[in-house]
């Protein structure tokens, strides 16, 4: 895997977004190769969602294009750029919530479906074939990420691991060729997010590659090929992972000297004494 | 509910009574006059008028101990609220006819007449409206269809022929995009162009309005001699008001619906001096002291606008019966289409349409604080009241059609 | 590494878990169905019974049912708040009056105008659609309810200077329903029973709305239907999941307004007089209330919000004198005082007792209660 | 040109009326996010009790003088609304708040239909002429003897709203209660846990702009000379829609939104007319210059076109600025 | 007066049908950090807004400071000195920061020392100072986190309530996060903490609770927590 080089699925070149006086990016440069899993990391603020979001069309770029396999992606509409095949998840969960899981995943089927208003008045033959082909895929996929069992319940009724998930198929759904994941592991437990990192692999092994944005450094290290890392909008340092991890910059801006020990050391004697 | 059983039952009793034979002469029978109009909604006070004047007539008819057939007639009135809304018309209409109603006064406004009509026409019961005044009502050829006010296009003449003959050179015309106001102020304006009068501005409103200063702003740029407005008292009285106030000049004219007591209530006893509007028929105060003085008796109030025409409809549907001898509406039409009635309004003949037949229309100003009648126009020409007065009490010809008598009231 | 297409085959094989929609009704429906549809049949003739003037109000109740339905589709399904609906009844009442009156002397068959009708009211659809589409929630209701009240006064105004609409004297003698001889607006008997003008359209309005009941039952069950759900439980999410909102808003719009023109057409001919008074304010937030109380979303909830709200004034008509006056022995407040307070009093009360409507849809239901079978499945992957 | 600031005077003082109702939706709005439909209900409310209490001091002797009468009715009329609009949200809204977002919507339409009726049945239902306890003295603004006035209720009315409009700025940006306000409309829940007791805000939201509708009331009969017992609902509607306008949810929108909305009424109906007057094309037809000879105002669109000029330009900024003028863009972040 | 702040007893709470939290008890004593983990959709989310009195007990009782605040509104108990920061944090959207902090300190009327713990939270969180009139809803989400901690301590609790503090943060600024919970302990305030990084949390923590599907399943020592075979292997991904 390591040696072969991989077609580059997305060409990032000196994307620009700002809010008023924030420069949330400024002139970011990177590649995303088929097939793998490029992690993207940074501060809180640094300009991760953001990114995310002038992707897929959600805020028009201020500059800099996007080339998605072979075409250009910069000034579309979200719905054009999920037709072209990015699909994303939300840092802060959006999923349908007063529809069923089930139901949230069918949506996610509708780019790749044709039926119109007359289909849906007249019942043809082939709508009638789409829509039990929409079913039949979509609790596949649910039961691909693995929350089949909660297909008829309702979104906002699933628990927040379960809702990570849930938007994960939905976005699947959508058959892209880039999904872009944001915080997917955030408030799961270590034990959960191992099983999270399994539920990626199995996507990678389906073809699909995955653009991922984790502040937790132990998955991100384990599955995502190469990262880029952002720091005030701007790309301080990009490559395989363990090298990152290994940057300076990257540490003094990001990672810190390691948690346990800073609170360690901070820790006052009454509250050590009554932890040991 | 459980009313169906008394409704089903009640026009029973009708059929039978009417039918010549059945019954000995002591019996008594219940006929039932409809007298709809809006109830609710935002002109609710002058349908609750206008069925006001319909009881007054009833309660007098009943009083009269009136005999149709040889048997004593309880007139009953069925008050059904229209809401002023179109769609309730054929509705309404239908509930009457259900009701075996045996003749109707109503609707209020043209707008929900006009569909109502076609639903009598269709049950044969005839229809006599005391306020629609949409020229379009008596044009479908409805033979049972009939009103006894003035058509837009014969008061708005009236109007703007008094005003010409003032020698007003500039008017202004405003209305309240109503059919009613729209339709009178087309006519006064018609006539006044035709007239030669140089009409300045063409303004409307709305009947919910309580604002019209921007209107008369404008209005007060273009610098009128006169302002003529086709609406209601209720919005009358306060444009008359704010005009004043803006320092506007110019001589108020109106039509029936604000040739009321009310407008010198909303526009303030000063600024209504001196407003000119018109009247179908002869001056209410003139000629129906009676009727005037019966209404309030009954409700404490005077009467707003209608009251004495659906009054005379309602009397009108009584004469027709007594004339057939029956409330068998096949049977007294005839005599309603060629009935000769002196009314609270003056004298009431139908022509083919079912209109008023050349119904003379006064003019009143406001004069210390009275609506005063001072002109009387009628097929066209504008005579000064006290000399129409003055020739009904010498009989000549031109006021023939109405009764002396009350003439003779109306001089002291 | 193996480029196996991104696409939905998945090792994961899993049985589904519920039938799919579009299943076979039981015979017992069927028999209901049956004994319903001679219900309605005879229905006129029962309430002639009574009294013709219920056939009217039947009739005008179902008219109710069109317009709380094409309104559904706008706010029920897409969640876009409409108060401005009325003004596509007008636009449709007007087409069908101007081409089928003395006005202009056209006297075209209703089986052309009514399409025509439609196909106005939906431009109008997309006219007002198309520039609101970026706003959200009540900033869309303000917008509607100003193109409500721009339509009704240009209806009341376009006669000068030149006469498009009559203005405010409206459009008389407004040619029935015709077909081939056979007219709606005359009483005709068959045999010893007389079908009287309101029976006819009756029975014109019934089969109309039975269309329009399976048509929206179908929409709101398709992809359609779905993609409409999603841009109103959250629009963003909806467009990165490659919905076009703008095009669904859009349909939406075109198809609700085209319900309403369709019901103006039919309004016109029944009345045979139309005027701008009818399509008031008013008449758009009676025709919301009808969906909302009835129950969002829900095809046979609106239908029951329709029929209420259009019955239960006309039901007070009969019965609140009369009560006084048992309860009193006179009147001591007009009946019709007491019947408008009734009636919004019981908007209050139905609110207040059944927020999401008397038959919730089953979205609508979920967003309030809290309620929920416990699920089984709460695994880590 | 002297029409021209008449019709601005005229334009301001109604819109300076406007204003007022439109802070009441404004914050009711903003707090709850609901379109208090009853909200021109009270204003009526306001100018009916108002009524009562002039026509009983007015007919008692007359002893006091008229600004006292109309500052005793105003007093009343106050906090009789402000009971109102507190019992509003308390039966009715209160409720409802967790409810679908249009179930409050239909019950404030059945509250405002209920309020209507009551009006009716103590006021009854014919328009009342409401009584003018201050003589009208008109001011010239220009020097022609026919021109332009500014009277002293127009006077009177601008300047109270601005007083109120002030009042109610400094309130919600400088108090506690105002910051627990914006607090309570922006995150009600999370409020409560800054120690904020949001029902209690609420229902004080409710009657401050209750208070305010009693005094615009006030203002509105006794500037017009007339209230009526459906007079609020066109008037709660344009204050909707100049809310809107100036962006729903924003104090200093309203009143932006109120004036602009009583100026283009004033305006419109004065000018468009005029503006679209055919006859400024008689040069291009002959048949034109004909029809103008005689009918010299062929006007497209007259003073009857005044309210589609208002939703027009309503609409318009809408399209540009989704938000109204001052409206917060609430940015969605995904 | 005894040593213990906070005490549910018998405590269950559920949406509609669903049992959420079914009759758990719980204590924490004055000074301590108890902190409370478990997995997804085990009740600790519900147990907190339970206690703040954003949700309604089926039944139990809630004792703080001696009192019984059963039922009590959640702005009763803020006054009282509880302070909860809530998951999915909370923010004023359109408000500024500083107005978001203006609020946390609404319960108190000391303006002097209000303006002086704004620059004491500003020391802790520089970034927010950088950004002070920027409105709250368009932060990055750990911008957000960090506001909510600020704006709870804003209000001077006596005891805090943090659900998920570090979901969503930097490793940086978990740690500093960390740092601060341990310092506002310090000073002496009581601590609950719902938190997700399970080992962090024992780390920190006097005491623990661990809760699954609705029921307390272990309590004690943060350490011996730390060392439990189960815990390991449900919280902390290590193979059982
Ligand atoms: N709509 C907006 N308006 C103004 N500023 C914004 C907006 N969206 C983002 N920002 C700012 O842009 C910067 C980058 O935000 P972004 O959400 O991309 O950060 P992030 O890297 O995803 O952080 P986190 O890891 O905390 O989620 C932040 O400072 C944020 O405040
Ligand atoms: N508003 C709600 N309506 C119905 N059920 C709910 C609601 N909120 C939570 N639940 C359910 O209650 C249970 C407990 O949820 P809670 O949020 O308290 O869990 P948690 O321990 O905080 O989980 P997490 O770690 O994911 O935050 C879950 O099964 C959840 O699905
Ligand atoms: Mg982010
Ligand atoms: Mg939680």
């Amino acid at each position: 895997m390591t040696g072969e080089v991989r077609p580059v699925l997305l060409d990032a070149q000196g994307i620009t977004k700002r809010f008023g006086g924030v420069h949330a990016l400024s002139d970011v440069d990177f590649q995303i190769r088929r097939g793998e899993i490029y992690g993207l990391i940074g501060p809180n603020g640094a300009g991760k969602t953001s990114l995310f979001n002038v992707l897929t069309g959600i805020y028009p770029a201020d500059g800099g294009r996007f080339v998605f396999d072979d075409r250009p992606l910069i000034g579309l509409k979200p719905n054009e750029v999920a037709e072209h095949g990015v699909a994303r998840t939300f840092q802060n969960i959006r999923l349908f919530a007063n529809l069923s899981a089930l139901e949230n995943v069918m949506i996610g089927r509708h780019v790749r479906t044709r039926a119109g208003v007359f289909g849906a008045i007249l019942r043809d033959r082939r709508t009638m074939d789409e829509e039990r082909a929409i079913e039949k895929d979509a609790y596949e996929l649910l039961a691909f990420v693995g929350v089949h069992r909660r297909a008829n319940d309702l979104a906002k009724h699933l628990a927040y691991g379960d809702q990570r998930r849930l938007e994960i198929a939905r976005a699947l759904a959508t058959e892209p060729k880039l999904l872009a994941l944001d915080e997917p592991a955030a408030g799961m437990n270590a034990t959960e997010t191992a099983g999270l990192k399994s539920l990626l692999e199995q996507i990678r092994a389906r073809g699909v590659t995955i653009l991922l944005i984790e502040h937790d450094m132990k998955l991100v290290m384990s599955v995502c090929d190469r990262v880029l890392v952002l720091d005030y909008g701007k790309k301080i340092a990009e490559g395989p992972a363990a090298e990152v991890q290994r940057n300076e910059k990257v540490i003094a801006a990001y990672l810190g000297g390691g948690v346990e020990l800073a609170v360690r050391r901070r820790t006052s004697p009454e509250v050590r004494s009554a932890v040991q | 509910g459980k009313e169906e059983p008394k409704q089903a039952a009640a026009p029973r009793t009708e059929t039978a009574a009417a039918a010549p034979a059945a019954a000995p002469a002591a019996e008594t029978i219940t006929v039932k006059i409809g007298s709809a109009g809006p109830l609710t909604g935002e002109i609710a006070h002058l349908g609750k008028d206008n069925d006001n004047g319909v009881r007054l007539a009833i309660d007098q008819a009943n009083e009269k101990k009136i005999k149709l057939g040889g048997k004593t007639v309880t007139f009953e009135v069925l008050s059904e609220d229209d809401q002023a809304d179109p769609k309730l018309g054929p509705t309404i209409a239908q509930k009457l006819a259900d009701a075996k109603a045996a003749g109707v006064v109503g609707h209020l406004n043209s707008g929900v007449t006009i569909p109502a009509s076609a639903v009598y026409n269709q049950a044969g019961i005839p229809m006599i409206s005391g306020s629609a005044t949409n020229p379009k009502l008596t044009e479908q050829g409805f033979k049972d269809i009939f009103r006894i006010v003035g058509r837009d296009d014969q008061q708005g003449p009236a109007v703007a022929q008094y005003l010409e003959s003032m020698k007003i050179k500039k008017v202004a015309i405003a209305d309240d995009a109503t059919a009613y106001g729209e339709g009178l102020a087309n006519e006064v304006e018609k006539t006044l162009k035709a007239a030669g009068v140089n009409v300045v501005a063409r303004e409307k409103t709305n009947d919910k309005a309580t604002d019209f200063k921007a209107i008369l702003t404008k209005i007060k740029g273009r610098n009128p001699d006169a302002v003529f407005y086709g609406g209601m008292d209720a919005t009358g009285g306060p444009m008359l008001k704010q005009a004043r106030e803006l320092g506007i000049k110019a001589v108020f004219s109106f039509g029936d619906g604000a040739c009321t007591d009310t407008m010198k209530k909303l526009a303030g006893d000063k600024n209504a001096e001196g407003f000119i509007c018109s009247q179908a028929g002869l001056p209410v105060v003139a000629a129906s002291k009676g009727f005037l003085d019966a209404y309030k008796a009954k409700y404490k109030v005077d009467p707003i606008i209608y009251a004495p025409f659906t009054y005379d409809a309602a009397n009108l549907l009584i004469a027709a019966m007594q004339k057939a001898d029956s409330p068998d509406p096949a049977k007294y039409l005839p005599d309603l289409q060629k009935i000769s009635y002196d009314g609270a309004t003056g004298h009431i003949e139908f022509d083919d349409k079912g209109d008023r037949k050349l119904a003379e229309i006064t003019i009143f100003t406001m004069k210390d604080g009275k609506l005063d009648p001072i002109a009387v126009v009628k097929g066209g020409k504008s005579v000064a009241f006290a000399d129409f007065m003055k020739a009904a009490d010498a009989g000549t010809p031109s006021a023939s059609t109405t009764a002396p008598a009350k003439a003779d009231e109306a001089k002291k | 590494m193996n480029h196996s297409a991104p696409g939905m085959k998945t090792s994961v094989a899993a049985p589904l878990a519920q039938p799919l929609p579009g299943v076979r009704r039981p015979a017992t429906a069927w028999i209901g169905i049956v004994l319903l549809a001679v219900a309605l049949a005879v229905l006129p003739f029962v309430l002639t019974g009574i009294g013709t003037a219920w056939v009217r109000i039947t009739n005008l109740a179902i008219l109710y049912c069109f317009l709380a339905l094409g309104l559904n589709i706008v706010v029920g399904f897409a969640g876009l708040l409409d108060l401005g609906y009325i003004a596509f009844y007008g636009v449709g009442a007007y087409t069908y009056a101007l081409l089928a009156s003395p006005h202009f002397g056209l006297h075209l068959p209703f089986w052309i105008i009514l399409p025509i009708g439609a196909l106005i009211a939906c431009l109008f659809g997309v006219l007002l659609g198309a520039p609101t589409l970026k706003l959200r929630g009540d900033y869309l209701a303000i917008v509607t309810l100003g193109f409500g009240e721009i339509v009704r006064i240009f209806l009341n105004n376009l006669s000068r200077p030149f006469n498009l609409t009559n203005g405010a004297q409206g459009i008389t003698l407004i040619d029935p329903f015709r077909i081939d001889g056979f007219t709606f607006g005359k009483p005709h008997t068959i045999g010893s029973l007389v079908v009287s003008t309101p029976v006819n359209y009756y029975y014109f309005l019934l089969i109309v709305l039975v269309a329009v009941i399976v048509l929206n039952l179908r929409l709101q069950n398709s992809r359609v239907g779905r993609a409409w759900e999603a841009i109103r439980e959250d629009e963003i999410a909806a467009r990165a999941m490659g919905i076009n909102t703008r095009n669904m808003k859009l349909l939406a719009f075109a198809m609700g307004a085209s319900f309403g023109g369709i019901a103006g057409g039919m309004f016109s001919a029944m009345q045979q007089f139309i005027s701008p008074e009818s399509f008031v304010l008013v008449e758009s937030i009676m025709v919301l209330s009808m969906v909302v109380l009835g129950g969002m979303g829900n095809v046979f909830g609106v239908i029951v919000g329709a029929l209420l709200l259009s019955y239960v004034p006309e039901v007070l008509r009969y019965t609140v004198g009369p009560a006084q006056m048992a309860l009193f022995g006179r009147t001591l407040i007009d009946p019709e005082v007491i019947r408008m307070l009734m009636f919004g009093l019981a908007l209050v009360l139905m609110m207040l007792f059944r927020p999401a409507g008397i038959l919730p849809s089953a979205v609508r239901k979920r967003e309030f209660e809290t309620a929920r079978r416990p699920g089984n499945g709460q695994g880590t992957p | 040109m002297d029409t021209f600031l008449q019709q601005l005077v005229n334009g301001v003082t109604l819109g300076s009326v406007y204003a007022i109702v439109a802070l009441g939706y404004t914050m009711v709005y903003g707090i709850i996010q609901l379109i208090n439909f009853a909200h021109g209900e009270v204003v009526m409310l306001g100018a009916m009790v108002a009524y009562s209490v002039i026509v009983a001091l007015a007919g008692a002797g007359g002893a006091l003088p008229p600004l006292a009468i109309l500052a005793i009715a105003t007093l009343t009329a106050i906090p009789v609304c402000m009971v109102v609009g507190y019992l509003l949200e308390r039966v009715a809204y209160r409720p409802l708040r967790r409810a679908p977002r249009l179930a409050p919507l239909i019950t404030a339409i059945g509250l405002s239909i209920v309020l209507q009726n009551i009006a009716l049945i103590i006021w009854t239902r014919n328009p009342l002429p409401y009584p003018q306890v201050i003589a009208t003295v008109p001011y010239r603004l220009t020097a022609t003897p026919d021109g332009a006035t500014i009277t002293n209720v127009q006077i009177g009315i601008i300047g109270l709203s601005i007083v109120m409009m002030a009042g109610l700025l400094l309130l919600v940006y400088r108090t506690r209660f105002g910051v627990a306000m914006r607090a309570v409309a922006q995150n009600p829940q999370v409020a409560g846990l800054m120690g904020i007791d949001i029902n209690r805000i609420i229902s004080a939201t409710f009657a401050l702009g209750a208070a305010l509708a009693a005094v615009a009331g006030v203002m509105d009969a006794s500037y017009y000379g007339v209230a009526h017992y459906q007079m609020g609902f066109l008037l709660g509607l344009k204050a909707f829609s100049a809310a809107v306008l100036g962006g729903i949810g924003n104090l200093a929108g309203a009143m932006l939104g109120g004036l602009l909305m009583g100026m283009i009424e004033a305006l419109g109906a004065g000018y468009v007319g005029e503006l679209t007057n055919l006859c400024h094309l008689s040069g291009w037809s002959d048949a034109l210059a004909q029809r103008c000879v005689n009918d010299p105002h062929l006007e497209l669109f007259g003073s009857n076109y005044q309210d589609v000029f208002a939703f027009v330009v309503l609409i318009l900024v809408l399209v540009f600025r989704p938000s109204g003028l001052l409206g917060e863009r609430v940015s969605d972040r995904a | 007066m005894t040593g213990i702040l906070l005490a549910l007893r018998n405590v269950a709470i559920s949406y509609g049908g669903i049992r959420a939290v079914k009759g758990i008890d719980l204590e924490v004593a004055r000074g301590e950090l108890v902190c409370l983990i478990g997995t997804n959709g085990a009740g600790k989310t519900t147990t907190l807004k339970g206690i703040c009195g954003l949700l309604p007990l089926t039944t139990g009782t809630i004792e703080y400071d001696g009192a019984d605040v059963t039922g009590r509104p959640a702005f009763e108990l803020v006054r009282k000195g509880l302070a909860l920061v809530p998951e999915g944090r909370g923010m004023f959207g359109a408000l500024t920061i500083d107005e978001n902090l203006t609020m946390g300190a609404y319960a108190r009327r000391d303006r002097p020392v209000i303006a002086q713990d704004v620059e004491r939270v500003f020391a802790l969180f520089p970034r927010l100072k950088e950004r002070r009139k920027q409105t709250a809803g368009t932060l990055s989400g750990g911008e957000q986190q960090m506001l909510a901690i600020a704006r709870a301590m804003m209000s001077r609790p006596r005891m805090l309530l943090l659900d998920e503090p570090s979901m969503g943060l930097a490793p940086l600024m978990v740690q500093k996060v960390f740092e601060t919970i341990l310092d506002v302990a310090q000073e002496g305030v009581t601590i609950l903490l719902v938190e997700q990084n399970a080992k962090l949390a024992l780390d920190v923590a006097d005491r623990g609770y661990v809760m699954e599907s609705g029921e307390v399943t272990l309590a004690g020592k943060a350490s011996s927590l730390l060392h439990d075979p189960k815990v390991r292997a449900a919280y902390l991904g290590e193979a059982a």
